[in-house]
C-alpha cells in the first residue's frame, strides 16, 4: 500500500458511487459527526470501479475505500495487509428485477421456479465480474445451471437509467441491479423486484457482509486517530439511520432524482440493512466469504480473521 | 544598389497604374446582414429545436429518458440559485480550458517539429497512432496512480485528447506548403526558424485551425471523462451524480452547460480563424 | 575581372516512376564577376533547371556549381534568384511581401519600411502597398517580386524571365532601371529570357542554349550602351546579331 | 475548329522539345532503401519500448498496474489456445469497419455538401460542436433504449464519432480548394456535379484524409466504449472483465490487439493516401 | 456580320475592407461574329478584370454583357476562356488535363483520348503526354492551357495573354496555327495582349485600353493576310499603325 498523502487530521474518502451502501457517509457528513470526532473529509472521489479504488489507495490519492466487499477482497489478494475498517450494509442489496410482462411464476411462488424462470432469459448486470453477475451466477448455481451457459448475461455499466431504459424498451428481460433500481422501477411502473436477498427471499443469505469500508495497513497506522476517529463517526451514523425517522429528509436529499414513492419503500429497507455498529459478525462475513468463492468472484479469499481486524470482530 | 536611395530618377510607373479607390458608402444592413441572418437563422433553430423537444416529449418518446426542455430549465434555475452550477462549471472550465491550451501547443509544436523531419514522422506515425487508439478509460487505474485524481489527471486527459488531433492536422497542412514559398525563404537566406515562422505557420494555418476546432470537444469530453473517472466536482460528477440518482433533468442541465462551453470555445477559434484568414477571398474564409 | 561562378559538367536527371528525365546535360558556364549573361533559349530547353541548379535550390545529378571558389551545396544570401513562378506570400500584402528579405536579414522595422516603399514606387506600384496578391494584376505580381528580390541587395542576381508578362513600355523602363543599378554597383546578373531582343539590349554576353542546355553560341556584345531599342533596332551590328541568334536558336533546337 | 483532325499541316514543334527519357538502372537498396530502413527503424523501438517496459515493470513502477510483456504475450497466447481472442476480435472488429465506413462515408459525403452552402455550415456549425462536445456515455441510456444494446448501437456510436472528424477535415479542405480550377471547370460547362467529382474531390483529398486517419483511433473507441456500456462480447467487453479482476496482464492484452488492429486501418488508409498522392511532389507525400 | 458580344456600361468595383477600387468603369465593347480582336494595354490597366466580366467569371458591379442576345450571368459552354494564370489540375497529367473539357462534355473515352493526343502534339508536347503540371516547364505548361482550351471546339475564345511565356519562334508557330484555326472555322476571338506587335499580327480590330479599361484606340487592322512578321515589320502601313498604338498606350497612361 502507499502512504497517505494528505496532512494530518485529514481522511481522503473514495467511493464507488452515490448508491444507497454509501448513505452512511452522507448521513454522519451531514450531520457533522467527523467534525465531532475530529476527522476532516479532504477529497471523496467517486471512481466507479474497485481497480479504481484500488488503484487510488495504491497511490495514497485516498486514505479509506468504500465499496463493496468484492473490492476490499479484490485488493487484499494484491496487499495482504488489507483490512476492513467499518461495515455499511450487513445485506446484499442487490435484486433480480424483472420487467411488467416478465411471464413467468408470481413473486410469491417458490425460489426454486423463480430461478428456473430466468433460464435463457437476457439479465443485465452491471458488469463482469460484479456483485451483480456474482448474484446471477449463485442462484443459477443453486438450481444445477450455469449462469455463462443458461442465460445471456448484458453488461450495462454502472448506470442506473441505462437499466431501466434497457429493461423497459425490451433489450433485457430482467436486471441484477444495486438498490435502489428495483425501487425505482417499481415506482415507475418498469418492473418489481422479483427475487430480493434483502428481502430474505434466499434461505441462509439473510445477512452478509457487503458495503464496507475497507483501507491498508499502512494508513491505519499512520492514521490511526483520524481512522478511529471516522469509525465512531459512522458508528453514529449507521445508529441514526436505524432508528431516527429523521433522516428520511437526508435521504431525499441524497437520492434527489428518484421517485417520492421509491423512497418510501427504500428507508425501511435500508433501516435493516444497515448494521447496528460497524462490526462484522463472524456468519455474515463467512456468508459473503462463501459466496465469493462459489461463484468464482474472488479466487482463494482470505478466511474471516484474515480481512477483519481484532476490533471489529463480532460474534 | 548602395546608391538606389539617392537617386531621383525614377521610372514614371508609379501614378500611372494607380487604381481608382472609392470610399464605399455602404447601408448598415450591407455591412451586417450576412450576420444578422446567420444568427437570426441559429436562434431560430434553437427555437424549433426546443419547441419539438418540449412537445414530442412524453409524446412521442419517453420523458424519464430525454427530460424537458422545462425541467432542464427549472433545474438550471435551481443549480444557479445555490451555486452548484457555477461551481462545477468553473471546475471543468479550468480543466478543459488548461487541457485545451496544453495540448493544442504541444500538438501544434510537435506537429511542426516532425512534419519537417519526414523520415522521423514516419517511423513514429503508427506508433502515435496505436496509443491513440487505447481507450483511456482502460487506463484509468494506471492514471490515477500515476497522476493521482486530482485536477491535474484530468487536465492531462484533456490535453492528450487534444493533442493528438492538433498534431495530426497540423502535420498534415504542413506537410501541403507550397515548396515554392519555403525555396523563396530559403533563398532569402532564411533559416529553419524562418521557414518555420514565416511560411510554414502561416500556410499550415487552415489545418491547424481544423485541428483546434475538431479538438474543442474532446476537450470537454477528456475532461469530464476524467471526471467521470474519479471526481467529486465538475460537470463530469454532476452527470454521474444525477444518473445515479435518476435526475434525467440533471443530467441534461449538465450537458446543455457543456454545450454553451463548447459553443463558446468554438466562437473563440472561430475568431481566431477570422483574423488570420483575413487574405483569403471571401468565398474561403469560414 | 575574375570567374565568380563556375559551372562544370552539370546534369540533372529528374526521376519519374522508373525513368529518369534528363533536363540538363554537361552544362558548362562561367561567369565573370561584374558581368550581365543573358541566357536566351526556347521553351522546355533547360533554362529553370540551370539556374535553380545555379542558385543551390536544387542539387545537380552530377556536376559542380562554384561560386568564388567556394561549392555552391544551397541557397547562399549573395545570391538572389528571381524565380519563373511567382512565389510570394499570399497572406502578406505588398509592402510586407518586400519586407521579407529584410525582415530575415535583421533590419530595423523602421528602415525596413522606408526602403520597401521606396521600392514599391520603383516598380511602379505605389498605391498598392496594402493590396495582398491575389487582388494584383499578373504583370503587379511580377513586379512585387522584383521589388523583393532587390531590395535584399545581393551581389549575384539570378532572374528568369521577369519581365514577360509586362509591356513593352513598363519593360523598357524596368530593363533601363535593372541596367543602372548594375552599372552602379558591380552586381553580377544572370538573365534568362527568350526574348532575342531583351537579350542583345540587356547583355555583356549571350549564352543561347540548345536542348538540354546544349550551349549553341556563347559571345560577348559588344554594343555600345546605353542601347536604345529604337535605334539598335536599324543598326546592322544589332540585325547581324539578332540574325545570328535566331540561327543559334533553330540551330539549337534539333 | 472542326477541321483540326483532317489537318495534316502541323507546328514542327513536335520532336524537338522532347526531353531526354532514360531508364533508371536502379538498386534493390535505391529502390526500397527508405522504406526498409523505417521498417527497421519501427521495429527497432517496439523492441526497445518492450525490452525497457520488462525491465522497468516491477521496478520502476509498480507491475500490478502496468503488468509486464511476457505476461501479455502469456496472456495472449492462451486467449489464442482457447480461441477467447479471436471471438472477441472479430466482434469489435465489424463494428469499427462498419461504423468506420458508416462514419467517414456519411462524413465526407456532409462535408462536401455542407462546405458547398456556406450560409447554410455556418449556421449549423455552432450546433454541431455543441452536440460533439457531449460525452457519449452519458446519453448511454438514449442510446440504448433507441438503437438496443447489439451490434448496431456500438456500430452507431463508432459512426457517430468518426463522422464528426471526417466531417470537419472535409469541410475544411473543400474550402481551401483554389479558386481558379473550380473556375477553371466552371468555364468548361461543368456543372456542380462536375466541379464536386474532378477538382474539390481530388483537392481536398488532403483534408479528407487526415479526417480519415484521425477518425480511426476513435472508430475503436466508440465501438469499445459501446461495449462497455451494454455488451457481453467483444474487446470492450473482455477489458471490462479483465479490469473487474484486476487482471491487468488481460486488460493490456486486449489493449495490444486493440492497437494492432489501429495500426493495421492505419495502414490502409496510408495506402489510399500513397495512391492519390502520386502527383505530389516526393517531400509533400505521407 | 452580327454582333455577338455586347458590354455597355461594365464597370467593376472590388470592395476592399472599407473600400471600393475600381478597376474596370464604364467598358464599352462589341465584338462581331467570326471576328478577331485584340485588347492591347499596359500592366493594371483592366484587361484580365474585362475578360472576367466576359467569361462570366466574375459579375459586373454595374452594366451588361450580351452574348447572342442573352446576358451572360455564368460561365458558357461556347465561350472558351484561357485565363492568365495557369489552371491546370495539379493531380492530372498532361493528356488528362487536356481530356478534361472532353469528360465534361461526354465525349466516349476513346476519341477523348485521340483528341487529346492530336492537340498535345500541336502545341509540340509529345513525349510529354504522362508528366504532371509541376514536372514542365513554365512555357510547356502555358502550352498544356492552350491545347486544353482549343480542345472544347468553342465558338468563341477568350485569351489572356496566352503566348507570353513563348521564345518567338514558338510563338510563331501557334500564332499561325491559331489563325489557321480561326480562318477555317468561322469562330471568334477575344485575345488579350500587351505586345503591339502581335496585337497588329493578328487582330481583325484593336482595341487600345488606358486606366480602368478606357477606351483610347479602337480601329480596324487591315493588312493584307497571312501576315509575315519579317515583311510587316518594315512594311509603312505597319510602322504606322505600330507608332499609332505606342502613342495610344502612352496617351492611355495618363
Ligand atoms: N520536376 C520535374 N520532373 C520531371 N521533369 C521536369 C521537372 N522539371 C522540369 N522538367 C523537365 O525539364 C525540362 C526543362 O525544364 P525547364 O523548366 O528548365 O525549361 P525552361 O527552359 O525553363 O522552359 P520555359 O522557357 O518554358 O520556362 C522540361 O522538358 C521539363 O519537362
Ligand atoms: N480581387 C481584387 N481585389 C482588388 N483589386 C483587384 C482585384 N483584382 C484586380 N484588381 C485590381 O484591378 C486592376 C486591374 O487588374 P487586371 O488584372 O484586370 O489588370 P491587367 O490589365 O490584366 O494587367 P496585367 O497585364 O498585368 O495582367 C489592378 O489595379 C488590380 O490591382
Ligand atoms: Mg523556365
Ligand atoms: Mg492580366
Amino acid at each position: 500500500g502507499g502512504a497517505s498523502d494528505t496532512p494530518e487530521g485529514v481522511l481522503n474518502v473514495g467511493q464507488i458511487s452515490d448508491s444507497v451502501a454509501f448513505f452512511p457517509l452522507y448521513v454522519a457528513e451531514e450531520r457533522g459527526y467527523f467534525e465531532d470526532e475530529g476527522v476532516e473529509l479532504g477529497e471523496r472521489p467517486r471512481l466507479g470501479t474497485g481497480a479504481k479504488l484500488a488503484a487510488a489507495l495504491q497511490s495514497g490519492s485516498i486514505d479509506l475505500g468504500a465499496g463493496v466487499l468484492t473490492d476490499a477482497l479484490n485488493l487484499y489478494g494484491r496487499d495482504d495487509s488489507t483490512e476492513l475498517t467499518a461495515s455499511l450494509v450487513d445485506k446484499y442489496y442487490v435484486d433480480i428485477i424483472v420487467g411488467e410482462d416478465f411471464e413467468g411464476p408470481g413473486q410469491d411462488a417458490p425460489l426454486e421456479e423463480r430461478i428456473d424462470a430466468l433460464k435463457g432469459k437476457n439479465i443485465g448486470i452491471t458488469g463482469p465480474g460484479s456483485g451483480t453477475e456474482a448474484l446471477v451466477a449463485y442462484l443459477f448455481q443453486k438450481n444445477g445451471m450455469e449462469a455463462a451457459t443458461d442465460a445471456k448475461l448484458v453488461n450495462l455499466g454502472a448506470d442506473p437509467p441505462a437499466a431501466l431504459g434497457a429493461l423497459e424498451s425490451g433489450q433485457v428481460d430482467a436486471l441484477s441491479f444495486f438498490q435502489p433500481v428495483a425501487q425505482q422501477a417499481d415506482a415507475t411502473g418498469v418492473g418489481s423486484a422479483y427475487i430480493s436477498p434483502s428481502r430474505g427471499d434466499i434461505p441462509g443469505f439473510e445477512h452478509t457482509a457487503h458495503g464496507v469500508v475497507f483501507t491498508t495497513a499502512d494508513v491505519r497506522e499512520q492514521k490511526s486517530e483520524e481512522v478511529a476517529g471516522f469509525q465512531r463517526a459512522i458508528e453514529r451514523a449507521n445508529k441514526d439511520i436505524r432508528e431516527d425517522p429523521e433522516v428520511e429528509k437526508l435521504l431525499a436529499e441524497y437520492m434527489e432524482g428518484i421517485d417520492a414513492d421509491a423512497r418510501a419503500e427504500l428507508l425501511p429497507i435500508m433501516q435493516e440493512e444497515v448494521p447496528d455498529g460497524i462490526g462484522f459478525p463472524k456468519e455474515s462475513v463467512e456468508a459473503a466469504l462463501e459466496f465469493h468463492e462459489s461463484t468464482g468472484l474472488v479466487e482463494d479469499p482470505p478466511g474471516y480473521t484474515d480481512i477483519v481486524p481484532k476490533d471489529l470482530r463480532t460474534e | 544598389m548602395s546608391t538606389m536611395t539617392e537617386s531621383t530618377q525614377s521610372p514614371k510607373t508609379g501614378a500611372e497604374s494607380r487604381a481608382d479607390v472609392v470610399a464605399l458608402q455602404r447601408t448598415w444592413w450591407e455591412r451586417n446582414g450576412r450576420t444578422t441572418s446567420i444568427w437570426a437563422a441559429r436562434i431560430a433553430l434553437i427555437v424549433a429545436l426546443v419547441a419539438v423537444w418540449q412537445l414530442a416529449a412524453g409524446r412521442l418518446f419517453d420523458a424519464s429518458f430525454t427530460s424537458r426542455p422545462t425541467d432542464i430549465w427549472a433545474r438550471l434555475v435551481d443549480w444557479n440559485a445555490d451555486g452548484t452550477l457555477w461551481m462545477h462549471s468553473w471546475i471543468t472550465l479550468q480543466e478543459v480550458v488548461y487541457g485545451y491550451a496544453l495540448g493544442s501547443a504541444g500538438g501544434a509544436l510537435l506537429g511542426f517539429v516532425l512534419a519537417s523531419v519526414p523520415t522521423f514522422y514516419k517511423v513514429l506515425d503508427p506508433f502515435i497512432m496505436a496509443l491513440y487508439a487505447i481507450p483511456k478509460v482502460a487506463l484509468a487505474p494506471l492514471f490515477i496512480v500515476w497522476f493521482g485524481i486530482e485536477m491535474d489527471m484530468k487536465i492531462l486527459l484533456a490535453a492528450v485528447t487534444v493533442f493528438f488531433l492538433v498534431f495530426l492536422n497540423t502535420a498534415a497542412g504542413v506537410r501541403e506548403v507550397d515548396r515554392g514559398l519555403i525555396d523563396a525563404v530559403r533563398l532569402m537566406g532564411g533559416g529553419r526558424r524562418d521557414i518555420a515562422l514565416k511560411v510554414v505557420l502561416p500556410a499550415s494555418m487552415t489545418g491547424m485551425l481544423t485541428g483546434l476546432k475538431v479538438a474543442i470537444p474532446y476537450a470537454l469530453i477528456g475532461a469530464v471523462i476524467g471526471e467521470l473517472v474519479a471526481s467529486n466536482r465538475g460537470l463530469g460528477y454532476l452527470i454521474s451524480n444525477s444518473a445515479a440518482t435518476f435526475d434525467t433533468a440533471g443530467v441534461f442541465a449538465t450537458l446543455v452547460v457543456l454545450s454553451v462551453i463548447a459553443a463558446i470555445l468554438n466562437f473563440l477559434v472561430g475568431l481566431l480563424d477570422h483574423r488570420v484568414s483575413r487574405w483569403k477571398p471571401a468565398e474561403a474564409r469560414t | 575581372m575574375s570567374t565568380l561562378l563556375e559551372v562544370r559538367g552539370l546534369t540533372k536527371q529528374f526521376v519519374k516512376d522508373d525513368t529518369g528525365i534528363v533536363a540538363l546535360r554537361d552544362f558548362d558556364l562561367q561567369v565573370e564577376q561584374g558581368s550581365f549573361v543573358t541566357i536566351l533559349g526556347r521553351s522546355g530547353c533547360g533554362k529553370s533547371t540551370a539556374l535553380n541548379l545555379l542558385s543551390g535550390l536544387l542539387q545537380p545529378t552530377s556536376g559542380t556549381v562554384t561560386y568564388k571558389g567556394g561549392a555552391v551545396d544551397g541557397p547562399r544570401t549573395e545570391i538572389s534568384y528571381l524565380t519563373q513562378s511567382d512565389t510570394l506570400m499570399p497572406w502578406r500584402d505588398v509592402r510586407r511581401n518586400v519586407e521579407m528579405p529584410m525582415e530575415i536579414s535583421g533590419v530595423g522595422a523602421r528602415e525596413r519600411r522606408d526602403r520597401a516603399m521606396e521600392l514599391v514606387e520603383r516598380v511602379g506600384l505605389s498605391g498598392f502597398e496594402h493590396h495582398y496578391p491575389r487582388e494584383l494584376s499578373g504583370g503587379m505580381r511580377r513586379r512585387v517580386s522584383l521589388a523583393r528580390m532587390l531590395v535584399g541587395n545581393p551581389e549575384t542576381l539570378l532572374m528568369d524571365e521577369p519581365f514577360g508578362a509586362l509591356d513593352a513600355q513598363l519593360r523598357l523602363e524596368l530593363q533601363t532601371e535593372l541596367l543602372r543599378l548594375w552599372q552602379d554597383s558591380g552586381q553580377t546578373v544572370v538573365f534568362v529570357t527568350h526574348d532575342i531582343e531583351e537579350a542583345l539590349l540587356l547583355g555583356d554576353r549571350v549564352v543561347v542554349l540548345g536542348l538540354r542546355g546544349r550551349r549553341v553560341l556563347d559571345r560577348g556584345i559588344d554594343l555600345p550602351r546605353p542601347r536604345d531599342p529604337d535605334e539598335l533596332r536599324v543598326e546592322p551590328a544589332f540585325v547581324a546579331l539578332h540574325r545570328q541568334m535566331t540561327e543559334a536558336l533553330r540551330e539549337g533546337a534539333r
